[in-house]
């Protein structure tokens, strides 16, 4: 765990310190998820660089007031990079006292708490199951806080509005917000302009919301707390130029798919069956009909995967998508689009396992499954993004392995990059690279056979022949087929070069990747710290602070799985010791392992929440310090 | 393969692969496919535009043997997969084969979504009542007592009727028919080819190896005639080589009575007039249980409603239409963007 | 949790847990739990010999709240899971707690095949026409147009309806009711529990959050006398406060009419009895549309067989009887053995 | 290849050279696998060791006189140790033209054919696709061949039976099969018996073929054959004393089941959905009802496995089973019975992949699915039979395991176990360990609260308490458990250490299976052979004619796959080099090396037929020799 003292002194040193953790937290009916989108807007919009996350309860609205019950949103923003969403947040607003009681254990020491004292009467504490009230036995005390009866406050802003008292309590969130764009100088115009397009139509709740807004500002501005808080300024960041919005990773991906589609001519129909947290995707490509996106909600995810390798079958881009469990069900069916040579994505969001496990927390356990989990040799090109904006490349970087390879590749998100959100410099489509597509339709010669199974000479794709083609009509399927006419074959040698020839056509992928460079520090060194996926954000920090610290560290991170970069055992030859942090069991150590044969130090957490920054520095500093002592 | 680049009309030679034929030799899959080989033609399809999908199992070999598109799936998922052949390209003309372990045991689902959702497809169930080609065991629509390799005491399961179950599914077609009759077989296929929407239908297909007759009590040519009733829209619902015999409403209920005319005072216009759009009458011909009643073959219920993925791509073609020509780059930059200089 | 030594006659609060209940406020699974947390002890349940399975979904949280023994599974497996269960032990008291995505989209099969073997279940379905657990997606259930996270521009697909899935699954029980009605519900749950055989009960039960009123047209207090019908089995299918409406079969056809007693010349006479066992009627009731007819509850089909696992055991008795003692030591000596010395 | 001079060479060799190989080859129709096996019997009870592979086609009933309708049936018995069905026929039965076309190109240089010349008309010829009369064109030359109107001189044999042709034809394999009894001085009583009984109810049936037997052997003894073939001698062998029974490996499979139900107390409850080759286990099974075996064929694999685990809730011991695909189908729910901690056997019987891949052809390729298979961390301990017999006591080693860690167990058998058999000592049930089984009765104390997450301090298996005990009823699910009460939790912490324990379980079972031995050779030296599974045979016979010519070799058997032995790594670090052959490509190897960070030689083959003896000895010789030399 990161002291206060050690964030103390974090804050007098590198570019990436003027940052602040601003944890939003109430009962999941309290809008805490808008109240904290809107402000990360507001701060987008100041130029800050930033990260979210969200943090739902796993029931869909669970009792008011509970423990479970509460929904909390987190945003990072600063002048520097931020790649996460914050280690310990600095200011936490609670809206009744479960938000605390769930939410204090993880505010920095001496961090500011703010909370709204109407709520805390004994009803309430109760349901918190709190035996005290905590803002009186002294439970606060390591904090500064900052009292208000914002429940009181915000009716009394908004008894003009005519809501009743049930809807004029709603606002609270929005008193909240505006207190919070005074106490970091953010403009309330983003919001004010978000509030006339939401309630257009119902005027009444729109002014009530703007006047909940304006009386949480003006209360900063004016009143007692000016005394003691100036209010915190934190500075534009220093991005790359350009447009920016701020994306999710499911967003990212759904537009990346589409960006797939759309650049290599080819209409996107994605099969899915909904299912935490990957439903968002079938959400957001619904929406988007006017690409021409087909969207089905199969029965369930055989059925998924299976109508995605029909539309393949028939000339089109077929996407499936799922999480742990239904990956799980989608493996025959991969399979399958594996033996008859059929272009597929597969997104698998990654969640809490096993089985069941914690749907609504984030892990990256399945990376097995996918390299794995299926009968027979049966090699699938795997491949991970590492951020929210990330997801878009890499959605287009699975289709166009895909087409280009005629394979199913399986791309592996996480619950946390599902939901966490980030600045995205706005790609031009316009200047990203087509994906070429051939889709044979000559005939074969008068009298020869047409071969769907003839190979590139390079890439070993198979030949591309889509249904309605006249001349090239052929027949595929799940059973073993001859190399040279593809027809069913059980001949032995064949097999052995069917197989053989599976297999070199996902490892020669390897030639049409990066090499694998480092993210930071040299290309030599003391320790290299190898992470894959969600966890690019607190590696990339915790490096950065070791390397202000003078440790010889540097960070690789891979997006291609499976094959792994060519040159990535030359790059681990430059390092003494690799560390891998995973949140699993070591799975990814397990591969490189095999594939290279290196020792590594793995570096687990399992607890369906992302990493600190911290517990990967203290993983850093342990090893080039602590044992580099011994 | 052979090379249809002419326009000419393909003949049903033009639809046999130059595959060997592997199923057991009097296997009643041969007729079936003799009969589709022949219909092709007669019904203008054109082998790049016709495409076989099915499961696993020895009716599933189905497609190996048609110079069509062909697709050999998995087991249990031909309409899982055939479904996504329509999302993609609405165009296509796909024909579902699959058997009743592969239709009704594990892929009992999509079967059921097929048909509910009416997607446009022709779905052949060739049904054995047993698995054959993991070589005989028993299967959801063999009878009580069916003893087979796993059920060497008898099976205990009560059977699925196929068509009962395809009603209680929402299907738009229903149709039965028998392997080796190759004068009912090709209309049924062709009736099945012409609905707009999902077509079941089942064939009764004799497994010559693990289930040899278990059909005869009906298809046994000496019997045949007293024994099935071919469903005819408009028609009296007569059967019995006079054609003499005859279904009726059991007067003051709603059950069906098997009637000779001329017997008992019943006359011909007590016979119930089959309507293939009414699926209560449907719901009792397909119940009708043997030996009190005949097996009625035929277009038992058809009645059209719009298919799924034309519903699907009216709806983007008219969001499409609204929306006007759709721009990614524009897409992405709606809501809040900020420049950083 | 609670000990359960002494032999006192249990309470419904000796059947709820310790655990908070997580579903929504105002969800109609509350109802739906205390009902069922009443009527257990009514009909002599024993919370050690009582189990509760269920697959994944807002209603299959349930077995968590009940005191019984309980099993919270995947997604659509339920039925195979309790199948099991009642193979191992055929004298428990096994509830099938399902939604309408976990039982109709996803476990349609398994769903299907314990319906036709007629496995001893007690299959409860939670119909809200929605997936509430996964925040408010369209299911098979869903009528055409509904509007959903997944279907923006409103749903397209067909829908089924569950209760005549189940009659063409071969359903020996089948049943409907509704979440608020605390008097009808105990009702249905209990023939559902005497019935030996696999009882289907569908329940409309309101998902205040995703699909809130969606079966207002009957289930509103203002009009759900004259849109319901209580079928109960011997006595004539009438509704409507004055009990003046009912249904009878349109002269001539296998159709069924609303009428109304004393308009027209019709009379009680006219009005069908309902026979529970008929399987004709019963698909005709629970294929009336609404709003034309009432939507008919109760216990619409009710035919005992035997059951699944008595016919698997019995079939093991009896080779039991005949082998005699079975020794597994003789048994693999059956046959060619020799000696080497 | 293995040429005919080194076979020469062997045979003037040590004890496990005294065997023959002969293989019975014709159309499915011909009744070789009856003939095949009623030599096997006869042969086993002349006390020779042996091992038979019967090679059906594909399809259920090919067209008569195809070469894909050619069905095969292979023995290879001695008066040493035999353990495979052996490299290359020393002897070929072909009753007609296409069993000559399958088969002559795998006969040893210089064997024996045997061939029905009645069956050598054009037809036939042009079906098996031969261009010309191989018995004349000189195709045989280079063997040793007998050319017999087999069809005729059967006719003959049985024409007073009053069968008609057809069904006097059949008798050719009778006739065949004496022809064979003769030849390697085979006793034809227990033929007799067996017809005696087979056709009790036809007697025409049994009295010709009796005759054609008869004339077969008769043929043999007073023909022109005897001058140039005086019959070959294999002595009995020197298996250990006791009672034996040729056994396949899906018999041993299927009543090590049942024993394991025996020595637990536990009714068996297997659920299965039919899939070549795991089949015949099922059907085993169904006729062990005496046994109270309830056997379930299920709807599909997801409910096989669901009963399974429904069954074993209840208290029973469930069981299921599939191939390949159907594994895949598995995975979700093999996930919930690991996360609720039930007992569960799942058989893997592998088969030729990937997806639908060669039903009927054996491979090792789901390995890497037993192991991996599955969203989530998700351990389960994986075992795998060496021999057909082997199957009996790792079934019972399943049922043990499960039983005891409460955990689900996946056996990896495969198509070559599941039908070759072998002389199998029968073994005494009431002298086999019992597996002793806990289900709690006990209601915990008043006011004490009943954790089935509750752990034995040692085994770490969870309490089982079994729905009908009264006092302990509870709920258990796929959602994450709290260790302290087994109710459902989101909590951090939790999450971490149910992972870690759930790990730790079956990383545990390493204390409770036996530490690695070699299977021959000493426990160190220049090279060391490690396989699993059933290329036990060809491993084992190379590495004792590698010895035999001196080489520094030893043989190692994994029958623990996970968790390994304990002492595997020492074990290794007395070899130079391990040479690892697998039928798939390098699933182990990526085991061994992840787990023990080794350098292996990997020896692969993926063409769906076992392993030949001697492609691993010329591997062996590569290694010491070749590889040595330069
Ligand atoms: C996932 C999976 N499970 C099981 C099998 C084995 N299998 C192949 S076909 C079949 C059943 C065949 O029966 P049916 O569908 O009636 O077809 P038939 O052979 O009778 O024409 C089975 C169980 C398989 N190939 N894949
Ligand atoms: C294999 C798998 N696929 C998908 C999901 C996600 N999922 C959980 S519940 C559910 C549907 C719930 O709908 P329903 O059965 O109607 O239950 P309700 O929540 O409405 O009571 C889905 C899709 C899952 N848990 N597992
Ligand atoms: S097993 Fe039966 S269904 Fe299959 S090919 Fe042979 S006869 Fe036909
Ligand atoms: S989402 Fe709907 S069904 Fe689920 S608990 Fe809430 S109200 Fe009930
Ligand atoms: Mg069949
Ligand atoms: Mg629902």
């Amino acid at each position: 765990m990161e002291s206060s003292s050690l964030k103390q002194d974090q804050r007098s040193q590198a570019s990436d310190l003027e940052s602040m953790v601003v944890r939003f937290a109430g009962d999941s009916g309290d809008g805490i998820q808008l109240t904290g989108s809107q402000f990360a807007v507001s701060t987008a919009l100041s130029g800050s660089d930033l990260a979210t996350f969200p943090d739902f309860p796993a029931e869909i609205r669970a009792p008011a007031g509970t423990t479970f019950g509460v929904s909390a949103f987190q945003i990072n923003f600063g002048s520097g990079v931020v790649k996460t969403a914050g280690d310990e947040p600095d200011v936490l607003v609670a809206l009744n006292p479960a938000a605390l009681k769930v939410n204090l254990p993880i505010l920095r020491e001496g961090g500011l708490v703010i909370v709204d004292t109407g709520t805390f009467v004994d009803r309430n504490l109760k349901k918190a199951k709190y035996e005290s009230n905590p803002l009186k036995d002294g439970s606060l005390d390591a904090y500064r806080k900052i009292e208000i009866d914002i429940s009181r406050l915000t009716l009394e802003a908004v008894k003009d509005s005519g809501l009743g008292k049930k809807d004029a309590l709603r606002c609270k969130n929005l008193w909240s917000l505006g207190l919070m764009l005074w106490l970091f100088g953010r403009k309330r115009k983003p919001i004010f302009d978000w509030l006339e397009q939401k309630f257009a139509k119902v005027e009444s709740i729109r002014d009530a919301n703007i006047a909940a807004l304006n009386a949480g500002h003006a209360y900063g501005e004016t009143t007692e707390l000016s005394a003691n808080f100036t209010g915190f300024r934190i500075g534009p960041s220093e991005l790359a130029p350009g447009t920016y919005r701020t994306v999710t990773g499911s967003q990212a991906l759904a537009w990346g798919l589409v960006a797939g589609s759309h650049l290599s001519g080819l209409p996107l129909v994605y099969g899915s069956y909904p299912i935490t947290p990957a439903s968002p995707i079938l959400h957001l490509l619904s929406q988007m009909k006017q690409f021409g996106v087909v969207t089905f909600q199969a029965e369930d995810e055989i059925a998924a995967v299976c109508s995605a390798i029909g539309a393949s079958y028939a000339g089109s881009l077929g996407v499936t998508s799922s999480s742990g469990p239904g990956i799980a069900l989608k493996a025959e069916a991969i399979g399958l689009a594996l033996s008859v040579e059929l272009p597929l994505v597969v997104v698998s969001s990654q969640r809490g396992g096993p089985s069941t496990g914690l749907p609504t927390k984030t892990e990256q356990s399945d990376l097995y499954q996918a390299l794995y989990g299926r009968n027979g040799d049966a090699p699938v090109p795997v491949i991970a993004p590492r951020s929210p904006g990330d997801c878009f490349f890499m959605a287009i970087e699975a289709v166009r392995i895909a087409l280009k390879y005629m394979t199913p590749v399986i791309l592996l998100t996480d619950g946390y990059l599902a939901n966490a959100a980030e600045p995205w410099l706005l790609p031009d489509i316009d200047t990203l690279d087509p994906i070429p597509v051939t889709q044979r339709t000559t005939p074969p010669e008068q009298g020869r056979a047409f071969n769907p199974f003839e190979r590139d000479p390079v890439t070993l794709a198979r030949t591309w022949a889509v249904p309605g083609t006249p001349g090239l009509e052929h027949r595929i399927g799940g059973l073993e087929k001859s190399y040279d006419t593809g027809h069913i074959s059980y001949d032995h040698e064949n097999h052995q070069k069917m197989t053989d020839v599976r297999q070199a056509k996902v490892a020669g992928i390897a030639d049409d990747i990066p090499e694998q460079t480092t993210e930071g520090g040299e290309q030599s060194g003391a320790l290299a710290v190898v992470g894959w996926g969600s966890t690019y954000g607190p590696i990339y920090h915790a490096v950065i602070r070791a390397r202000a610290e003078g440790l010889a560290v540097s960070h690789i991170h891979l997006r291609h799985l499976n094959p792994l970069p060519r040159n990535l055992g030359n790059l681990f030859d430059g390092f003494d010791r690799i560390l891998v942090p995973e949140m699993n069991t070591g799975q990814l150590v397990t591969v490189l392992r095999d594939r290279l044969l290196i020792d590594t130090i793995p570096l687990n957490k399992v607890s369906g929440q992302p990493f600190k920054i911290s517990e990967i520095l203290d993983a850093i500093r342990d090893e080039l310090l602590a044992k580099a002592a011994e | 393969m052979n090379n249809v680049q002419t326009v000419s009309k393909p003949t049903p030679k033009d639809f046999a692969t130059d595959q060997e034929v592997r199923w057991c030799p009097g296997c009643g899959d041969y007729a079936i496919l003799k009969c589709m080989q022949r219909i092709l033609p007669e019904i203008d399809a054109r082998p790049e535009n016709t495409v076989f999908v099915s499961g696993i199992g020895c009716a599933s070999r189905f497609p190996y043997y048609m110079e069509t598109y062909g697709f050999h799936t998995i087991h249990g998922r031909a309409p899982a997969i055939a479904t996504g052949v329509k999302l993609a390209n609405p165009e296509l003309d796909v024909w579902v084969v699959t058997g009743d372990g592969d239709g009704l045991s594990i892929g009992g689902n999509h079967l059921l979504h097929a048909l509910r959702r009416n997607v446009d497809l022709n779905i052949l169930l060739f049904n054995n009542e047993i698995y054959g080609l993991t070589k005989g065991q028993y299967s959801p629509t063999s009878r009580i007592g069916t003893k087979t390799a796993s059920t060497p005491y008898g099976s205990v399961d009560r059977p699925i009727d196929a068509c009962q179950f395809a009603l209680g599914c929402g299907s738009t077609f229903i149709a039965r028919t028998v392997d080796t009759d190759q004068k009912h077989m090709p209309t049924v296929f062709k009736r099945a080819h012409a609905h707009k929407g999902a077509s079941f239908v089942e064939i009764f297909q004799n497994c010559i190896v693990y289930n040899d007759a278990v059909f005869a009590d009906f298809t046994d040519k000496a019997v045949a005639a007293e024994a099935q009733l071919h469903a005819i829209h408009g028609e009296p619902l007569l059967y019995g080589k006079e054609k003499n015999k005859g279904l009726r409403i059991k007067p003051g209920t709603v059950q069906l009575e098997a009637v000779i005319i001329g017997k008992d005072g019943v006359t011909l216009d007590d016979i119930i007039v089959h309507d293939e759009t009414d699926k209560t009458l449907a719901s009792l011909l397909v119940n009708l249980e043997r030996p009190d009643f005949p097996m009625v073959l035929g277009v038992i219920y058809a009645n059209p409603e719009s298919t799924f993925e034309a519903e699907i791509h009216k709806q983007i073609e008219s969001v499409k239409a609204e929306s006007g020509k759709a721009d990614l780059n524009a897409f992405i930059r709606q809501g809040r963007i900020w420049e950083v200089t």
